[in-house]
């Protein structure tokens, strides 16, 4: 991953690659396009951290807790620096991924009527069925440099299987140019049912073997979300002060994933 | 039947709730939509399906979600689809009977603001966003939204339209040819609002127990008309209460620690 | 089913719905649209018996074996009645199902570059990119009035569960007005593992509990392909006296599918 | 090495399978190019991925499979999708190394059809059609195509153009955008014949042993060019033959009665 690069972690609050946005911020990695439907913990503390230059999004809250404060003092305080956003809804972003996937230069939906959002996203357009006259909504595919998951499964030979919730993860892999995968466990045979969600070694760049790398997301059959610490997040980031302290500590602060998860242990750590 | 103390929140989740009819397709929004949902799952409409937008269709969790993903729905799904096949297939493909949406902005002819308050460059609060809101407004067959009415919430003109309800009232949602019927109802901690049927503009038409439509009118930030004959909303039952309850004390304990 | 309806009995090879197929000659209906890929013996049947006014395809041979004779009497020769035809490439077919499934006018895809289909298929339009200018295929939805598939599971609710090779099944479905599904087994409970194909049941109309009825096509986990038929369907279709005697005897003389698979049994039946 | 006896269709196959390069991801027509490519899969080329449209990818069948969807390709694949995810995802995506089709008839152009002989509305022939013969054409980075040789075939002017090689050749197709290269290769039971670099007419670049070139232009309904470096091919090594052999002999055993 380079300076500059149009990034997506994708995981639809299932699977986030927590791990992989940590590398990131540990690399020091500057002025990414960063895209992704719920920005999500990950993209406030890449966000926090400096690392991005602009945003894609559709929906960007703290799932049940409330507010992304390093996203909002971004866009609205322009700190750590400025933070360009590029808004959508669910549907569009599904649909621009699923384009991606599909080697289309755009996806089609019946989409954003009636809404604002069209009059602050000039990206989404509207064209004419040829067949019908009916009015409908175009949005660019998107086609990240680099796409990151976490899944739950990886054979000796690369091939990945994810279960559960697997939002936009399998799109986002075919749609990006390289993508990486950091996965729970590496096994010798996958055992996938016939139809499960694999995606075969030769569609993917890297896998890596971070057990536990979706935390504080969950993985489904390995461990569950840890709500306590999306619900301690909202006291990290709200201050400057303190998110920077946070991230100095157990992220910089931090040699890998398995060393931050320890430091979260110490005393006074929030966790 | 004895009536107990209750509270104004819980009286709108459980009028909410009883909007939904057993069996129906229903997509369902995170926050009250998904208590008063499986708060009718759990009462009176034990065959109501729920979809919700991470891809999970035909679920039944124990607690309630904190995330629309939690992996409870995952498991408890009758089948789980990807998120572009929720949005294709299932939403815009016309599959959903009704739509349970939020808000943080309402106006006259519920058209929901969930995206900024203030300008959208310089927002005073800037709120996460559309999410699924504007297809499931659109193409649910018809879509409730429940949210605690005051004036900060009820306004005369939205800073943002996220999503259409029947934007400028009358016939202008079906010259635009939504494919669906738009809202039916907005459900409050006062009371229960209903578009006009020519209007389409939103009209108190129950007050919940010990309300009074002017304390209703109070909270709205428009001149909102009154039904000449207005019900008053039935209090919760002891076993609505009860089952409520009893739902928020499961999912508090889950959501405590780690889940 | 009504004379005159638009009708799809979709199975990709795997999982064809012959059952359904012969319930609708024994019917005796009349005019039908008949929309799949890939016609197979199961609409040489219905077309041959007179049931098809207009045959939407995009791929009509009998697979591994050669044409199908009832097919190209229709087109060639008018008889027993003349068949229009609509055709189309896969990804074509593919594209506008997935369309009819989304509630979307048409479908778009990178299609019918440099091929004549477009000249003698009025369907198939182009449109040009919003945002690059290129140019795209644009098919119009397959919404049919009645969907009917096969598939491996049922449970008491009705939900259904099928794997293997899926085809265009779900997308024929969820695209259809009404939809039927025969089924090998009606379980208790459908044990599908998570993302596995499920259709629910407030998505389909019908459920019947038909054993065996995608023969000679297969259901994976009960009964493999009959090779054996489709060589032998060759002699039976090349001329309208033997497809009539057959058609006579095993379907129209026989009163349902397992009536229909003994009358195979018998001596110098086409089995 | 010894040589031994052997048919034109056996050196066809065996030079088809020659072509493909070990660990391409590979769409596999039915008929004469799935038989090519499971026997480079069984020889030189163990890492092939065998991708059929029926939506198997990464398939290693024992037997050859008598319909483009056999329960076989199914239960050794590495992932089974839908049939519009195989197009969109994974042909239209760019996905595909090489794509590896049949032809009816073919141009000097290497244009192909599938279609009809004779007039599209009163056919002297009709075929099967187009499947998804046009978009594996137009999609995959690079193209085979392999059929028997002889003047029905190799035509000067196609019936119908199913599926696009090199159109009226030169830059024709790039002009188009097709996404990917169109034909390298056509192998005949004959000889291979590549498309020349600029005008991207085909040309003999090599004879099967025993076969003159001038049988080749004979069986050729075009005036087909000869390159002047003119190899012959290897003929079939016996490990080549016994592969091919055993393949299809266990192949007409699994396809005698029911499989």
């Amino acid at each position: 991953m380079h300076d500059g690069d149009f990034v997506a972690l994708e995981g639809f609050t299932h699977l986030i690659p927590f791990a992989a946005g940590h590398e990131i911020i540990r690399q020091g990695r500057r002025d990414l396009t960063l895209v992704r439907m719920t920005p999500d913990v990950i993209y406030d503390q890449l966000i926090g951290a400096g690392c991005a230059r602009k945003l894609i999004f559709s929906w960007g809250g703290n799932p049940g807790v409330g507010s992304l404060h390093r996203l909002r003092d971004a866009v609205e305080k322009d700190w750590p620096v400025p933070l360009e956003i590029e808004e959508h809804a669910h549907a569009g972003m599904a649909t621009a991924y699923a384009a991606g996937a599909s080697g289309l230069p755009f996806g089609l939906l019946r989409g954003y009527l009636g809404s604002d959002l069209p009059k602050y996203n000039s990206t989404i357009k509207f064209i004419d069925c040829p067949f019908t006259g009916e009015k409908l909504a175009a949005v660019p595919a998107i086609r990240p440099d680099v796409a990151v998951i976490h899944a739950q499964k990886a054979d000796r030979q690369g091939n990945v299987l994810l279960w559960g919730v697997t939002g936009v993860q399998k799109e986002a892999v075919l749609a990006a140019k390289r993508s990486i995968v950091t996965v729970e466990e590496v096994v010798d045979h996958l055992d996938a049912p016939t139809n499960a969600v694999v995606l075969p070694t030769w569609v993917i760049s890297a896998v890596c073997h971070v057990p536990g790398g979706a935390f504080p997301s969950y993985a489904l059959g390995y461990y569950g979300r840890n709500n306590a610490f999306y619900k301690k997040w909202d006291g990290v980031a709200r201050e400057r002060e303190t998110f920077t302290a946070w991230i100095d500590r157990h992220v910089r602060g931090t040699s890998d994933f398995a060393e931050f998860k320890r430091s979260l242990e110490e005393k006074g750590a929030a966790q | 039947m004895a009536e107990q103390a209750y509270t104004a929140d819980e009286m709108m989740t459980i009028a909410a709730a009883r909007m939904v009819r057993n069996g129906a397709a229903l997509f369902v929004g995170i926050g009250l939509p998904s208590a008063a949902a499986n708060l009718a799952r759990l009462t009176h409409a034990p065959d109501v399906v729920l979809i919700y937008e991470s891809g999970t269709i035909g679920t039944k969790p124990k607690v309630l979600p904190l995330s629309i993903g939690d992996g409870e729905l995952a498991e408890t799904a009758d089948a789980v689809v990807s998120v572009p096949e929720m949005f294709a297939y299932w939403l815009q493909g016309g599959r959903i009977d009704l739509g349970f949406l939020g808000a943080a902005q309402i106006d006259r002819f519920a058209n929901i603001n969930t995206t900024v308050i203030g300008d959208y460059h310089k927002p005073s609060t800037r709120l996460p966003g559309a999410g699924g809101a504007p297809e499931i407004a659109a193409s649910c067959k018809e879509v409730l939204i429940t949210l605690r009415q005051n004036k900060r919430a009820f306004v005369n003109t939205l800073d943002f339209v996220t999503s259409a309800g029947h934007l400028d009232g009358g016939d202008s949602r079906a010259k635009l040819r939504f494919p669906g019927k738009g809202p039916v109802a907005v459900i409050t901690d006062l009371g229960i609002l209903t578009p006009d049927p020519v209007s389409r503009e939103l009209t108190l038409t129950s007050v919940h127990p010990g309300v009074t439509a002017d304390a209703v009118v109070a909270a709205t930030g428009w001149a909102l008309k009154v039904a000449p004959t207005l019900t008053t909303t039935a209090p919760p039952t002891d076993q609505e209460l009860a089952v409520l309850r009893d739902l928020q004390a499961r999912t508090a304990r889950a959501h405590a620690g780690q889940a």
